[in-house]
């Protein structure tokens, strides 16, 4: 967009906006990174309503079949990922104060939790398909499979981003906090998809 | 030689000065002129598209080619006339890819891919059918297999895009000239993203993820929609706006 | 520049070109062309009685029937040299050049597979025949397309001395409208539009071969052009 | 652009991760048939967390009128169309 070359390039500018922050509300990343977002979430919605409809046609079945996950690992998945989350966001935070040293350490936090939600993930798929739990088992693991599936992969993708936005606070003298908004965004729009994943998949009855 | 000869006789004209990006608009319609074919080759002639069940039963399958074999015929003339139009859309996207500040190689490999994803994500559909309408009394399983054959290729051939995608996202994202906006990058990791839910119509024969499913088909075949028509209307704004010094120069 | 890679290539043209006319004229499915109306007995029968020649010719067709994409490619180096306003011709010939080389390869593939076994089922004999003859016949749209961006690329030149005289445009879109009727191959069992009629057939394959001739001299003194010119400017 | 503050941050993750205990306990009382209760509460649950999620991580709560509303749209259309599609079954 050529908007964005009229966005602030750095903190100073950023710190300045933050004086007339009451008379204008501002939007958090740029408008490019919205767009991306809110269409993923009208994706997912479609995989979610398949869900829902294939599981009403068959509620025994989907019933009996979710006895079979664990949910334990996904609440634990839940929690690393909020407080993954939650550092991104206080991340974000201290990016806007120019406090570099504790952005970036929030940062790598952030990401350490999101790497364990995948190394989780990994470990409780591996566990089902040890047990003959397949995408052809049954329609539950086939949703399951690629509703969780599709989800690793933007894990996957936002484990990258948060990578691009760890090196533009290090490797820069003055990081974009438009730059870093972005990312957590897209980042934050992950955590919520799961959250909507986890009680469809585990919890719902 | 003969060669002289015509150079005498040529006006002088800068044909050039004159349209300065007629070669750019020629190749620019010829997109939509491609997927309005491409629609009616098969959405309206061979009824590919919405694609016919996986769970049809053998009796099924050869009737669909029965009833179907002059259609398919039809509507794959067209397609083996034209589907080089689409080569003519990558000429120009390489071109406004090189303008970015992104690295060439992106938009060499976006050339590459796409003319690898000719055969086997289109025109070797094309052939299957034709070759089971060509003789609809071949023995019936071997015309399933053809109806298999044509439409997994078709709906499943999905390395080749998701390259595409790929190139293409990461292309935008790093350009800071703005060629495109980078919100066409960012859905082209949507695009992608409808290869990675098409792999399970390799396993289902019915429900969402199935080659003719709600999610496999439907979502894949709306986003891919919306998101040419973006980028036939990013190029647009992108060939008008390229300052007429630069091509000249 | 030195032009010598591009002579190379250029020169590739008529080497590649002999020896598939010897492929050409071994193969017995070509004079007459095989006959689509023929039954799937009649198919498996002339593998059988055949085998040796077919997987001769097509052994050498499987070797040489790509060879003339450096050929093409020297079209697109001299494209690029053209005064277009950018290079999209240039890189859509590229593009048409490779997808369509594919099918040559495809339809080679499907003739060596059928003679590999020749004692399989009829029925499946005749399929990969089918196969192989509607790939070799029926895809015009790459080789179309490689024409029009050629001439479209030739009537946009604005060099003073053009690259390409402008007969070769019109040139190309006559060499490709008699190569359209071969797409008509994939409906027609018998007559001129069938695979081994007067114009799917001989038509089309008579204009590729005329085609080639032609352009290897035009190519050629493109490329003394080229030469030249460097001469002039060294 | 304003911020939350750390507190409030942390705050709204205590809540979200009490929350995430919560609908884990509530899915787990299936002894009965109430069904149709269990998964409206989890759902409800998930909204309210996604909601969090949105205005606070997200920081929607600053954000001009449009995202608001099209965020409160997703949710609402998302979670309406889940627990009709559920309740409407055949």
């Amino acid at each position: 967009m050529n908007a964005r070359e009229a966005r602030p390039g750095d903190l100073g500018i950023s710190a300045s906006r933050h004086a007339g922050r009451e008379a204008k509300r501002e939007l958090p990343g740029d408008v490019d990174v919205w767009v991306f977002v809110i269409g993923e979430m009208v994706v997912f919605a479609a995989y979610f309503a398949a869900y829902v409809v294939d599981r009403g046609r068959n509620q025994e079945l989907f019933l009996q079949s979710q006895q079979l996950l664990s949910p334990g690992l996904g609440v634990v998945n839940t929690l690393v990922l909020l407080t993954s989350s939650l550092f991104v966001a206080l991340s974000v935070r201290a990016t806007r104060t120019a406090d570099a040293r504790t952005a970036s350490q929030c940062l790598a936090l952030g990401g350490a939790c999101g790497a364990a939600f995948a190394l989780i993930k990994s470990f409780e798929w591996y566990s089902k398909l040890r047990v003959g739990l397949t995408i052809s088992t049954n329609a539950f693991f086939m949703h399951y499979y690629m509703m969780t599936g599709v989800h690793f992969f933007h894990v996957v993708l936002g484990l990258v981003l948060l990578t691009i936005l760890w090196r533009e606070i290090h490797h820069t003298d003055a990081p974009r906090a438009w730059v870093i908004e972005s990312g957590a965004c897209y980042w934050h729009a992950i955590d919520l998809l799961w959250i909507v994943i986890f009680a469809l998949l585990y919890l719902m009855r | 030689m003969t060669r002289t000869a015509t150079v005498a006789a040529r006006p002088a004209t800068d044909g050039r000065r004159l349209r300065p990006k007629l070669d750019q608009w020629i190749c620019w319609w010829s997109i939509p002129i491609f997927y309005n074919l491409f629609g009616l080759i098969f959405v309206y002639f061979t009824k590919i598209m919405p694609p016919p069940s996986p769970g049809l039963t053998q009796d099924e399958i050869v009737a669909f080619i029965r009833t179907n074999a002059t259609n398919l015929q039809i509507g794959f003339v067209l397609l083996a006339l034209t589907l080089g139009l689409a080569s003519l859309s990558s000429g120009i996207i390489v071109v406004q890819m090189r303008r970015m500040s992104s690295a060439r190689v992106l938009a060499y490999a976006y050339l590459a891919v796409l003319a690898v994803a000719a055969l086997p994500g289109c025109l070797f559909c094309g052939f299957m059918f034709v070759l089971a309408a060509f003789r609809p009394d071949r023995d019936p399983r071997i015309l399933v297999l053809l109806y298999d054959m044509g439409l997994l290729s078709f709906v499943g051939s999905l390395g080749c895009f998701v390259i595409q995608y790929l190139v293409f996202a990461i292309a935008i994202v790093l350009d800071k000239r703005a060629i495109f906006p980078k919100w066409l990058g960012y859905m082209s990791i949507w695009g992608l993203v409808t290869e990675l839910v098409a792999l399970p119509s390799w396993i289902f024969r019915g429900g969402p993820y199935a080659w003719n499913g709600a999610i496999s088909f439907w979502l894949g075949t709306a986003i891919f929609v919306v998101w040419e028509v973006c980028l036939v209307v990013s190029l647009y704004g992108a060939v008008k706006r390229q300052p007429l010094d630069e091509i000249l120069a | 520049m030195n032009t010598t890679d591009q002579r190379i290539c250029l020169w590739l043209v008529p080497a590649f070109a002999a020896l598939l006319l010897v492929a050409f004229w071994i193969f017995p499915g070509f004079f007459p062309p095989m006959s689509p109306t023929m039954t799937a007995e009649e198919v498996a029968a002339f593998y059988r009685e055949h085998v040796g020649e077919i997987r001769a010719s097509m052994v050498i067709v499987n070797l040489c029937g790509i060879s003339f994409i450096p050929f093409f490619m020297v079209i697109v180096v001299q494209m690029q040299r053209m005064g277009n306003p950018s290079r999209a011709f240039a890189y859509s010939y590229l593009s048409a050049a490779a997808s369509g080389a594919t099918l040559f390869a495809l339809a080679d593939l499907a003739w060596l597979i059928a003679a590999f076994r020749p004692e399989r089922d009829p029925q499946l004999i005749q399929l990969l025949n089918d196969f192989a003859w509607i790939a070799f016949v029926t895809p015009v749209g790459f080789i179309i397309a490689q024409n029009l961006c050629l001439a479209l690329a030739i009537f946009m030149d604005t060099r003073r001395v053009p690259v390409f005289p402008r007969w070769v445009g019109h040139f190309n879109i006559v060499a490709g409208l008699f190569m359209m009727p071969g797409a008509l191959a994939m409906m027609f069992m018998d007559g001129p539009f069938a695979w081994d009629g007067l114009l799917a057939f001989w038509v089309r394959i008579g204009a590729y071969c005329l085609y080639l001739a032609v352009m290897f001299f035009v190519v050629r003194s493109a490329i003394d052009q080229q030469a030249s010119e460097d001469r002039l400017a060294a | 652009m304003p911020s939350v503050s750390r507190g409030r941050l942390t705050g709204v993750w205590a809540l979200l991760s009490i929350m995430t205990i919560a609908s884990w306990w509530t899915g787990s009382r299936s002894d009965g048939h109430a069904y149709a209760l269990v998964t409206g509460g989890v759902l409800l649950f998930a909204l309210i967390k996604s909601r969090l999620v949105i205005r606070y991580f997200m920081e929607v709560r600053f954000a001009p009128r449009w995202l608001r509303l099209t965020c409160d749209a997703w949710l609402i259309t998302v979670f309406a169309m889940i627990f009709a599609l559920y309740l409407g079954r055949p």
